[in-house]
């Protein structure tokens, strides 16, 4: 039970080095040990948000290294929300992905959980360097999984995500280093105890810093206007691993989350709360920004990608909003958007396979083979993207406007009902012409009990998290308050009784 | 004992002095000769050995002066007069390749330097299109 | 020094970024090596200069290095590597699918440039 | 007069480093350019040595060890590409 | 309970018929009644003490962070509504039974139409404003999904995605208002927010949050101007719009301004909106209805022009107006179904419905006839008949409203101008269509419609009878309980009666229906004048909105995402300077207090030289084998830099990594091509270097701005505690296996993806392979230089001596596992370089993966080694021993951590670049192999 | 001498390897001379299949010589060739020269070839591909045919005699 914390990591490492440390293999075995693998990381999950509802904040030196010398591992509400829903993701694109698509290459399955491993490492770290780390180990994993199958479209997007990914590493390193060289720490607590006492001839420079981290998880984020990487990327990747994706832009706003509440929140002094009106304008920007994708695209995976950007506006909008009821609201809206976009690429997969040429453009083709299972679940999951009751989306949506105070109404109403009314009218476009006009001869390719169960799980996401809204907003809007509580985080980690980072 | 030390660091000093002007000669031939067959020997011979020379200072210092006997650099030595020739040996070799220009009072016209009648083919014909098994 | 240092940083930086803007793959390679040369200076330099007192106990005076810059610079070097390896691996598979070298993706190897 | 021997040479060795500076620079073969390059790994081996004098510790004697080593595999891959183009074949 | 019971009990039929199948449709239609059925008796269980004044309500808490309760009450309101629901409900099953056609899929229909049962149910019985929402925006996707129900044909499917797209807005409007008077009240729940009716005028956010709802009421209820979605939904199967059309969901709207009515209403503000917006609905409907030629289109006019009519009453602010607006809600949802359904009948008969073609039916279906006629007569409100009740009650509160002040006598006037209308058109449909002389090119000869299809049609007709007879009898409880519910105050007793003397509104109602048989009679000039004005479908104009919206966006994105990557890194790079470059002007002076340490000449000259190289890589680029040489000089420079600063184990690594990252560069090289053609536009490139130049201002400025100040860090205790805590003296590599090993492990795991990725992304790599080199030579014959074959042989046993020595001294000297790594895997390339692929393979029995796995493996089994002693992940523990012979040794974990790095990076390496060689080589031409 | 077994095929390179490894360690401890020695029996067994010849010393003893005179002469050379470089007027006579091999083994050729590099006005330039032609370039050189008789003399049939006789 110690060990909990770091299981989340060390477990599909371990996996992951197992599969990969031979090439070839049983194939049958290798999906087994990675579906159990990941089912355990599932319970892991479990196990970890429940050990946090207790709201102790507990970390796990490793090395015995104790903050703020050693990396820590912090285990709060929040990042074992985010492991929980990683690993939820993860078995519902690696259940679809065991019905064949791990085949076109090699090395998926390690690869996966090495990706899994990531993940993460990101959400569960207490340390800014090694949160770097992690974002590499993250984000060389994507590289290798969107690749996994080839193709030109691959590999094209494949580069501009990597080179955009390249360039923000470095800027990344940079910011590490103003703020090494002016807090001269790197754990993420003491930093937010060492904030408040910074010389103010420092704070311009920590305050460069600080933006240029917003600028480098913004690139994650995929925020406006450094998401351009995203539309093609997803819309390239391999159905199982674009669903995994779904998880790739939350790692950035988890960061954002974290490093703009925990070290620049509203105890950071002179520079209390600095990327929240970035973000705000950003996040409504891209929000903006994403609606309009969703309606331009010609192809089911592009707008699935579009809805993702929608989804990352709304989050970063929720983080401007800087609230507690915001943040609240935008963790619960922040769980239902991974799942169901995700199940939402399985599935757009899934209908494409069933439509012979035409893919997964939304043009007219031939018809279904199972039009009512796919037509049920692209309803559901559409009704939940779109923000429509009685799914998942509204909800999120609704938590959100109402934190809105009357300043922030004016921007957020407007945009983001409106872009839930484009996402309507997109959706039932692509809709009714898939399911609707379609005519002629079936492929007669049919939907396997695995990718229908990994769907399921993913989209099935959504109506569970209405028939449980009530516990899981609970959760997250405590998981708010505990956020917001900067005091409790770094007491629970810097005892300070040492010489440390702070002057 | 003082001259002794100083003795010892006179030897230092020369092999210094004279491996860093042996250095500096042989960089001065690759600035200033003529082609590229006659830049090759300055580099290739007398910057080695200049850095030899550097070498030994840096083992008679250690040794001498400083923590006792130690013959560390003599590997490094060693392993750069391995390895000049050989360099020098492929850069002439690449330059014949490339039928670099001579200095016109060369003797001797060997074949690696007369012009061929072969064909030049285009620069990148896709040729290797077949797939890997 | 310190200026200069920061000058050398500076200058390395803007050179990788100016190639890392340029529409082939190889230059863009080049200029994000470059430009991983420069960041990881920079960070190394952020524990300061030191002249003489390598992080090793022991070695030298009482003066030492501060060791934590160096260790990150570390990894950022190895991680940098194998960016820069599967980019450039990317950058042939690119050519080898799409035809081009060009980082935009024409099908043939014509002079183009987008009117950004 | 080691002091004075050792700032002398430091400062040829500065200006050989610039000498091979201006080779790699203006060519005007490729040769000529990685002939500089060499010379300049070489000479950097040197400087090291020079330094480690100077500090009056072996901290950098793997540094030299691994210049010699790995500036002659690195020439000898830009002779291999100027050769044959494909390095590992 | 029970409350729960009616809403619930639809849902569960909803998955009832598809239980059924399409095959026995009767034992389908069954299943689907059941449910309703029993709702309809636990309602009428319940209507007694609801009558009686009571309001059952039931409340679980859902989202509290939402205000959302399941909360649902059955209040008078609720009730009249429930009843009508679930009556016609039931008749609508039943006709639909025998309407629809054996292709269509009958189970997916009723499933679809109890869905919409169930949304329909809770938007009467939610007491939660939220929980109202919710069922409302579900009336809209199921109408959605009913609308389209007929997906192969084109105008369902335009249809339903217009009104989903009309609803749909409004239902986010109205979420919207909601939100507004939940945070003017404090909460959602309906009867507080129905008892803060003061609270709620007096905010300024009134007007806001009025406009909002009545925006959602309004298009709902196909309100001028939302009207035009209704028409296009008419493409609905029949029952459809009989159910949705007339009796529900386009009353949701005019339910929702009953319902809000003691909350929002009272106001100048309502007063103006709601019933001008009526007023001109109810003209502009029945202007329309008169003019169409389809039967449906005529009675969607119809249903736009009554509810109008049924806003225009919710508007005036009036108790009785408000009892004659329920009263018209029930009387129009009987006789609109029915004349919905006798359209249907028609249609199915002989189909088509246009009224052109139909003519002197009566002698064919006799019973549809009478019943048509009754109800259409309802409609135009003939004496005697229920639409002719509420419709005078309306007449009577157009003459009392104080709308328009001076010009009040306006409102009576239009009222009565609609009523003509209205008798026209009611005229027109019946006279036209089974009187009239007979019919013209029908495709099939018409007869009576099945019993059980005009058994529906039967019962409604037989309701607006008894009704328009017994108004008192039969109406008035209901309507008593449902006007208090949307009342502030105890309502007054409605006196529902046929003869209430006579009076204006009398003279009103025979003004209408003479004035309509006038109007019927000189229809043609009517027409005449309507044929002036083009006409144009609400549809193609709403398909041409989207599809222009649609092309505009994809205009919008094209232009914004061009597909360069050039401009995408731009806005990275701008964005950086952007944030960067406004912090740094935040300060005052970039020098801070340390002072600064002098330059030697040699560290000035190795700066020239740096910037020079770097300069020059940058400007030589388009030649991109100098541009490399060049980049080499740099990461030369870089090492010697780091080395000159106190950190010789980044002088190794950073030299290592060039090396092999140069090779690398090469290799690739080799495959593209050698030069940068000259592309760059002038301006493209001032542009690139001004930014270049601005970033590269920012990290001087930045560094120089660090370097200047003092720090003070956490670096102190890694080097007490190097030696006592982890047993080595290099700090560095202390740092990297212990004190932060994780990162480290990280770190190759990196490597180890990237060798695995890498391998992935050679997999079937189809290649261009230059046959000669850039200016044309074919490349040399020699392949393995024998010379150097020969020396590199012998120096690989010494660079592995070497590796072993460093990765040994690591600890305690600059070394370690990872430049241990680098050396062995750049000695074994050089076997590759010298002799070839084959030629080394055959000797290399090992592959690379499991290597570069196995390292990571290692690295981690150590971490998770220390769990045994109780320690966390990556403890070290390390120890001097005293070995017999050898004396003292230290050993320690985070040697065998090392040893993990040492084999990833070999691993991994050798897996780059002996995989991309060897990809290499198998494309080699044949022919250009040994040519000489 | 040492001869070779299968535990230990290149007793010659053993030795150098534990010679080598007790220069890298400075000292002389038995420490070293153990772990030394591990390696200098470890490698070559790694290292032996990536040795296409080995190389047999005949006359160790003429080797040591032949070391010495090769060490002499390149201080020599380094001196005529900085007299070259230095000369303002630039007065060098270069010249290309073939210079037809009497030795046959690959390692003899190689130790020729570097021998020739490293001493007086001489590059060892290219080896044609049959292995018996040594192109040589000469920095500063007066009569050719001297050139090539004294590089015969001097090194080629030392070395002939030494590893191929
Ligand atoms: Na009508
Ligand atoms: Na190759």
């Amino acid at each position: 039970m110690q060990h909990l914390i770091i299981l989340p990591v060390l477990l599909p490492l371990l996996t992951g080095v197992a599969l990969l440390i031979h090439r070839g293999g049983a194939l049958t075995l290798r999906r087994t040990a990675n579906v159990l693998s990941t089912i355990a990381l599932v319970v892991v999950g479990i196990l970890l948000v429940a050990a946090s509802t207790d709201d102790t904040i507990r970390y796990y030196a490793l090395g015995d290294w104790q903050p703020p010398f050693g990396i820590i591992l912090v285990l709060d509400r929040l990042s074992a929300l985010m492991v929980l829903v990683t690993s939820l993701l993860a078995l519902g694109s690696l259940l679809y992905a065991c019905a064949g698509d791990d085949e076109q290459g090699s090395n998926f399955h390690g690869l996966f959980q090495l990706q899994l491993m990531g993940i993460n490492g990101a959400f569960l770290t207490g340390d800014l360097f090694n949160l770097f780390v992690f974002f590499e180990v993250l984000l060389i994993a994507s590289y290798a999984l969107l690749m996994h199958g080839g193709g030109k479209a691959r590999t094209h997007a494949g580069f501009h995500y990597v080179t955009l990914n390249l360039l923000g590493s470095m800027l990344f390193l940079i910011a590490l280093g103003i703020l090494y060289g002016t807090m001269g720490t790197l754990n993420m607590a003491d930093m937010s105890a060492v904030v408040p006492t910074l010389d103010t001839a420092d704070l311009g420079l920590v305050k460069a810093g600080a933006l240029l981290l917003l600028i480098v998880f913004g690139l994650k984020a995929a925020m406006l206007p450094l998401y351009f990487w995203l539309p093609r990327a997803y819309a390239a990747a391999p159905a199982p691993v674009a669903a995994l994706f779904a998880i790739m832009t939350k790692v950035g706003i988890y960061s954002i989350i974290r490093v703009y509440t925990l070290i620049f929140g509203e105890q950071a002094g002179p520079l209390a709360n600095l990327a929240q009106p970035w973000i705000w304008w950003l996040g409504l920007a891209t929000l903006a920004l994403g609606a309009v994708g969703v309606l331009s695209a010609r192809d089911m995976r592009t707008q699935v990608a579009y809805l993702i950007l929608v989804s990352v506006g709304t989050l970063l909008a929720g983080i401007g909003m800087h609230n507690e009821a915001a943040l609240g609201a935008l963790l619960y809206y922040l769980i239902h958007t991974t799942l169901v976009s995700g199940g939402l690429f399985l599935l757009v997969d899934a209908i494409a396979q069933q439509r012979g040429k035409a893919g997964a453009r939304i043009v007219q083709s031939r018809t279904l083979t199972q039009p009512a299972t796919l037509g049920l679940l692209f309803f559901a999951a559409a009704i939940a993207m779109a923000g429509l009751p009685p799914l998942s989306g509204a909800f999120g949506k609704a938590l959100l406007l109402q934190a809105a105070t009357t300043a922030q109404q004016y921007w957020l109403w407007p945009i983001l009902l409106g872009s839930g009314l484009a996402s309507l009218i997109a959706l039932s476009r692509t809709g009714s012409t898939i399911f609707w006009r379609a005519s002629g001869e079936k492929t007669g390719i049919t939907l396997g009990p695995l990718r229908v169960t990994a769907t399921l799980i993913l989209i099935g996401g959504a109506p569970l998290m209405v028939a449980f809204a009530g516990p899981i907003t609970a959760f997250t809007q405590a998981t708010a308050a505990q956020l917001l509580d900067r005091d409790a985080y770094v007491e629970s980690i810097i005892a300070r009784d040492d010489t440390g980072g702070d002057a | 004992m003082i001259a002794l030390y100083t003795l010892m660091e006179g030897i230092i000093a020369f092999f210094l002095i004279a491996g860093s002007i042996f250095a500096l000669i042989g960089s001065l031939g690759l600035a200033r000769m003529k082609d590229f067959y006659m830049r090759l020997h300055g580099p290739s011979k007398i910057s080695t050995l200049g850095v030899g020379c550097v070498l030994l200072a840096s083992i008679a210092y250690f040794s001498l002066l400083d923590s006792g006997p130690s013959l560390q650099e003599l590997l490094i030595t060693i392993f750069l007069f391995i390895t000049a020739p050989v360099s020098a040996h492929l850069l002439s070799k690449s330059a014949l390749h490339q039928k670099l220009e001579r200095d016109p009072r060369t003797r001797g016209n060997p074949q690696e330097l007369q012009e061929d009648d072969d064909e030049h083919t285009s620069e990148e014909s896709p040729q290797g299109s077949s797939k890997l098994p | 020094m310190e200026a200069l240092f920061a000058t050398t940083t500076g200058i390395l930086a803007a050179s990788g970024l100016y190639l890392a803007l340029r529409g082939r793959t190889f230059p863009v390679v080049v200029g994000l090596t470059l430009l991983s040369y420069a960041v990881n200076l920079f960070l190394f330099s952020t524990g300061g200069l030191t002249t003489d007192g390598s992080a090793v106990i022991g070695d030298g005076g009482g003066e030492y290095a501060d060791p934590l810059p160096q260790a990150l610079v570390l990894t950022a070097i190895v991680i940098g590597f194998a960016m820069t390896a599967f980019s450039v691996i990317l950058a042939m598979r690119v050519r080898g699918d799409v035809g081009s070298d060009h980082v935009n993706g024409n099908r043939v190897d014509e002079p183009r440039e987008d009117k950004s | 007069m080691l002091d004075f021997a050792l700032k002398v040479s430091v400062v040829l060795f500065a200006i050989a480093v610039i000498l091979n500076l201006y080779r790699v620079a203006v060519g005007p073969s490729l040769p000529d350019r990685i002939l500089a390059l060499d010379t300049m790994y070489v000479n950097s081996i040197a400087l090291i040595v020079l330094f480690g004098i100077w500090l009056g510790h072996r901290t950098y004697f793997e540094a030299a060890l691994l210049i010699a080593m790995l500036g002659f595999v690195s020439t000898v891959a830009v002779c291999k590409y100027l050769l044959r183009g494909d390095i590992i074949e | 309970m029970s409350l729960l019971l009616i809403v619930l009990l639809p849902l569960l039929g909803s998955l009832l018929p598809l239980l059924g199948s399409n095959q026995r449709r009767h034992q389908c239609a069954l299943l689907t009644a059941a449910m309703p059925l029993i709702a309809l008796l636990v309602t009428l269980r319940e209507t007694p003490g609801v009558l009686a004044g009571e309001v059952p309500r039931l409340a679980f808490s859902w989202v509290p962070a939402l205000g959302l309760d399941l909360a649902l009450r059955l209040d008078g309101l609720s009730l009249l509504f429930v009843l009508l629901i679930l009556g016609i409900g039931l008749l609508i099953i039943l006709y639909a039974r025998h309407y629809l056609a054996e292709a269509d899929n009958m189970p997916r229909f009723y499933a679809y139409l109890m869905l919409f049962m169930t949304s329909m149910l809770g938007i009467v019985m939610a007491d939660n404003l939220i929980l109202l929402w919710m069922f409302w925006e579900l009336t809209s996707l199921s109408s959605f999904l009913l609308i389209g129900f007929w997906s192969h044909q084109s105008a369902p499917r335009k249809g339903a995605r217009m009104a989903l797209a009309v609803t749909g807005m409004g239902g986010l409007a109205l979420l919207a208002g909601f939100i507004l008077i939940g945070q003017i009240v404090g909460s959602f729940d309906m009867q507080t927010v129905l008892d803060s009716r003061d609270v709620i005028l007096a905010d300024p956010r009134y007007l806001p949050a009025l406009l909002l709802v009545l925006l959602g009421a309004f298009t709902k209820s196909a309100q001028f101007p939302f009207q035009f979605w209704l028409p296009q939904a008419m493409a609905a199967p029949t029952p459809v719009s009989a159910f949705l059309h007339s009796a529900t969901m386009v009353k949701a709207g005019v339910f929702l301004l009953a319902r809000l009515h003691p909350a929002l209403a009272g106001s100048q503000e309502w007063l103006y909106l709601v019933s001008l917006t009526g007023l001109v609905t109810m003209l502009y409907g029945a202007y329309f209805a008169l003019t169409k030629l389809d039967l449906k289109a005529i009675l969607a006019y119809s249903t736009v022009s009554h509810l109008g009519l049924i806003t225009m009453l919710f508007g005036f602010n009036s108790q009785m107006a408000l009892v004659a607006g329920l009263f018209h809600i029930l009387n129009h949802a009987t006789f609109k179904a029915a004349l919905f359904m006798t359209a249907g009948i028609v249609d199915h008969e002989c189909g088509t419905r246009d009224i052109r073609k139909l003519k002197g039916l009566w002698r064919y279906m006799p019973m549809t006839t009478a019943l048509a006629t009754i109800t259409a007569a309802s409609m135009a409100g003939f004496p005697l008949l229920n639409g002719f009740l509420s419709k005078e009650m309306m007449l009577t509160e157009s003459l009392e409203t104080p709308l328009l002040g001076g010009l009040a006598w306006l409102i009576p006037a239009l009222a009565t101008v609609a009523s003509i209308l209205s008798a026209a058109y009611a005229l027109r449909f019946v006279r036209n269509t089974f009187f009239d002389g007979k019919p013209r090119d029908l495709k099939k000869t018409p007869h009576e419609a099945p019993f059980l299809l005009r058994l529906p049609v039967l019962v409604l007709a037989i309701v607006c009878v008894v009704v328009g007879l017994f108004p008192a009898l039969t109406a008035t409880g209901l309507l008593t309980a449902a006007t208090d519910a949307a009342m502030t105050m105890p309502a007054p007793e409605p006196h529902l009666s046929i003869w209430h003397g006579f009076n204006l509104p009398l003279l009103m109602s025979t003004i209408a229906l003479l004035g309509g048989l006038l109007v019927y009679v000189l229809r043609q000039h009517l027409f005449a004048f309507h044929r002036q004005f083009a006409s144009r479908d609400s549809l193609a104009i709403f398909e041409n909105a989207v599809q222009r919206l649609v092309r505009f966006t994809q205009w919008a994105i094209d232009t914004l995402e061009n597909g360069s990557l050039q401009r995408y890194m731009l806005w990275v790079v701008i964005s950086a300077l952007v944030v960067a470059g406004m912090s740094l002007m935040g300060i005052e002076t970039l020098k801070g207090e340390l002072a600064t340490q002098e330059a030697s000449p040699l560290i000035i000259v190795g700066a020239v030289i740096t910037c020079f190289a770097g300069l020059a890589t940058a400007f030589l680029h388009r030649r991109r084998l100098i541009s490399l040489i060049m980049l080499s000089v740099v990461g030369l420079m870089a090492s010697l830099i780091f080395a000159r600063f106190s950190a010789p184990d980044l002088a190794l690594t950073q030299l290592a990594v060039e090396v092999v990252t140069v090779i690398l560069l090469m290799l690739a090289l080799f495959f593209l091509p050698q030069k940068t053609p000259k592309e760059s536009s002038a301006s493209r490139i001032v542009r690139d270097v001004l930014l270049a130049a601005g970033f590269g201002g920012v990290v001087a400025s930045l560094n120089y701005a660090l370097l200047t100040r003092p720090l003070n860090s956490i670096s102190d205790f890694f080097l007490e505690n190097s030696v006592p805590g982890g047993g080595g003296h290099n700090v560095v590599n202390v740092i990297l296996v212990d004190f932060r090993g994780f990162d480290t492990l990280g770190e190759i795991t990196v490597l180890c993806i990237a060798g695995i990725g890498i391998y992935k992304l050679l997999n079937r790599l189809r290649l261009f392979m230059p046959s000669s080199d850039s200016e044309g030579r074919p490349w040399s014959p020699d392949r393995y230089p024998m010379i150097l074959a020969s020396v590199s042989q012998s120096l690989l046993p010494m660079a592995l001596l070497v590796s072993v020595f460093i990765f040994l001294r690591g600890h305690n000297a600059p070394g370690g596992g990872f430049i241990a790594g680098l050396v062995t895997a750049v000695a074994l390339i050089l076997m590759y370089i010298a002799h070839g692929v084959e030629w080394a393979q055959q000797r290399l029995s090992f592959q690379y993966q499991p290597i570069a796995v196995a390292g990571v493996a290692i690295a981690a089994l150590t971490g998770v080694g220390s769990w045994a002693f109780g320690y966390p992940f990556l403890t070290s523990s390390f120890g001097h021993f005293h070995i017999p012979l050898i004396g003292d040794m230290e050993l320690a974990t985070a040697l065998l951590f090392d040893l993990g790095v040492y084999l990833t990076v070999v691993g991994a390496t050798l897996m780059i670049l002996a995989n991309l060689g060897k990809v290499t080589t198998s494309h080699r031409p044949s022919k250009q192999k040994e040519k000489a | 001498m040492i001869r070779p077994r299968k535990w230990l095929p290149m007793p010659l390179l053993s030795v150098l390897l534990l010679i080598v490894w007790l220069l890298l360690m400075n000292s002389i401890a038995l420490g070293h001379w153990l772990l030394g020695g591990f390696l200098a029996i470890v490698i070559p067994l790694i290292t032996k299949p990536f040795w296409e010849e080995q190389p047999r010393i005949k006359k160790p003893w003429l080797m040591v010589r032949y070391f010495f005179r090769v060490l002499l002469d390149i201080v020599v050379a380094n001196l005529e060739a900085s007299k070259v470089i230095l000369d303002p007027r630039g007065r060098a006579r270069p010249a290309f020269v073939e210079y037809s091999l009497e030795v046959q083994e690959n390692f003899t050729i190689t130790m020729l070839a570097s021998t020739i590099t490293l001493t007086p006005g001489t590059v060892s330039a290219h080896l044609r591909m049959d292995g018996k032609t040594l192109l040589i370039h000469a920095l500063d050189v007066d009569d050719i045919d001297d050139m090539k008789r004294h590089i015969h003399e001097r090194y080629e049939r030392t070395l002939k005699e030494i590893f191929e006789c």
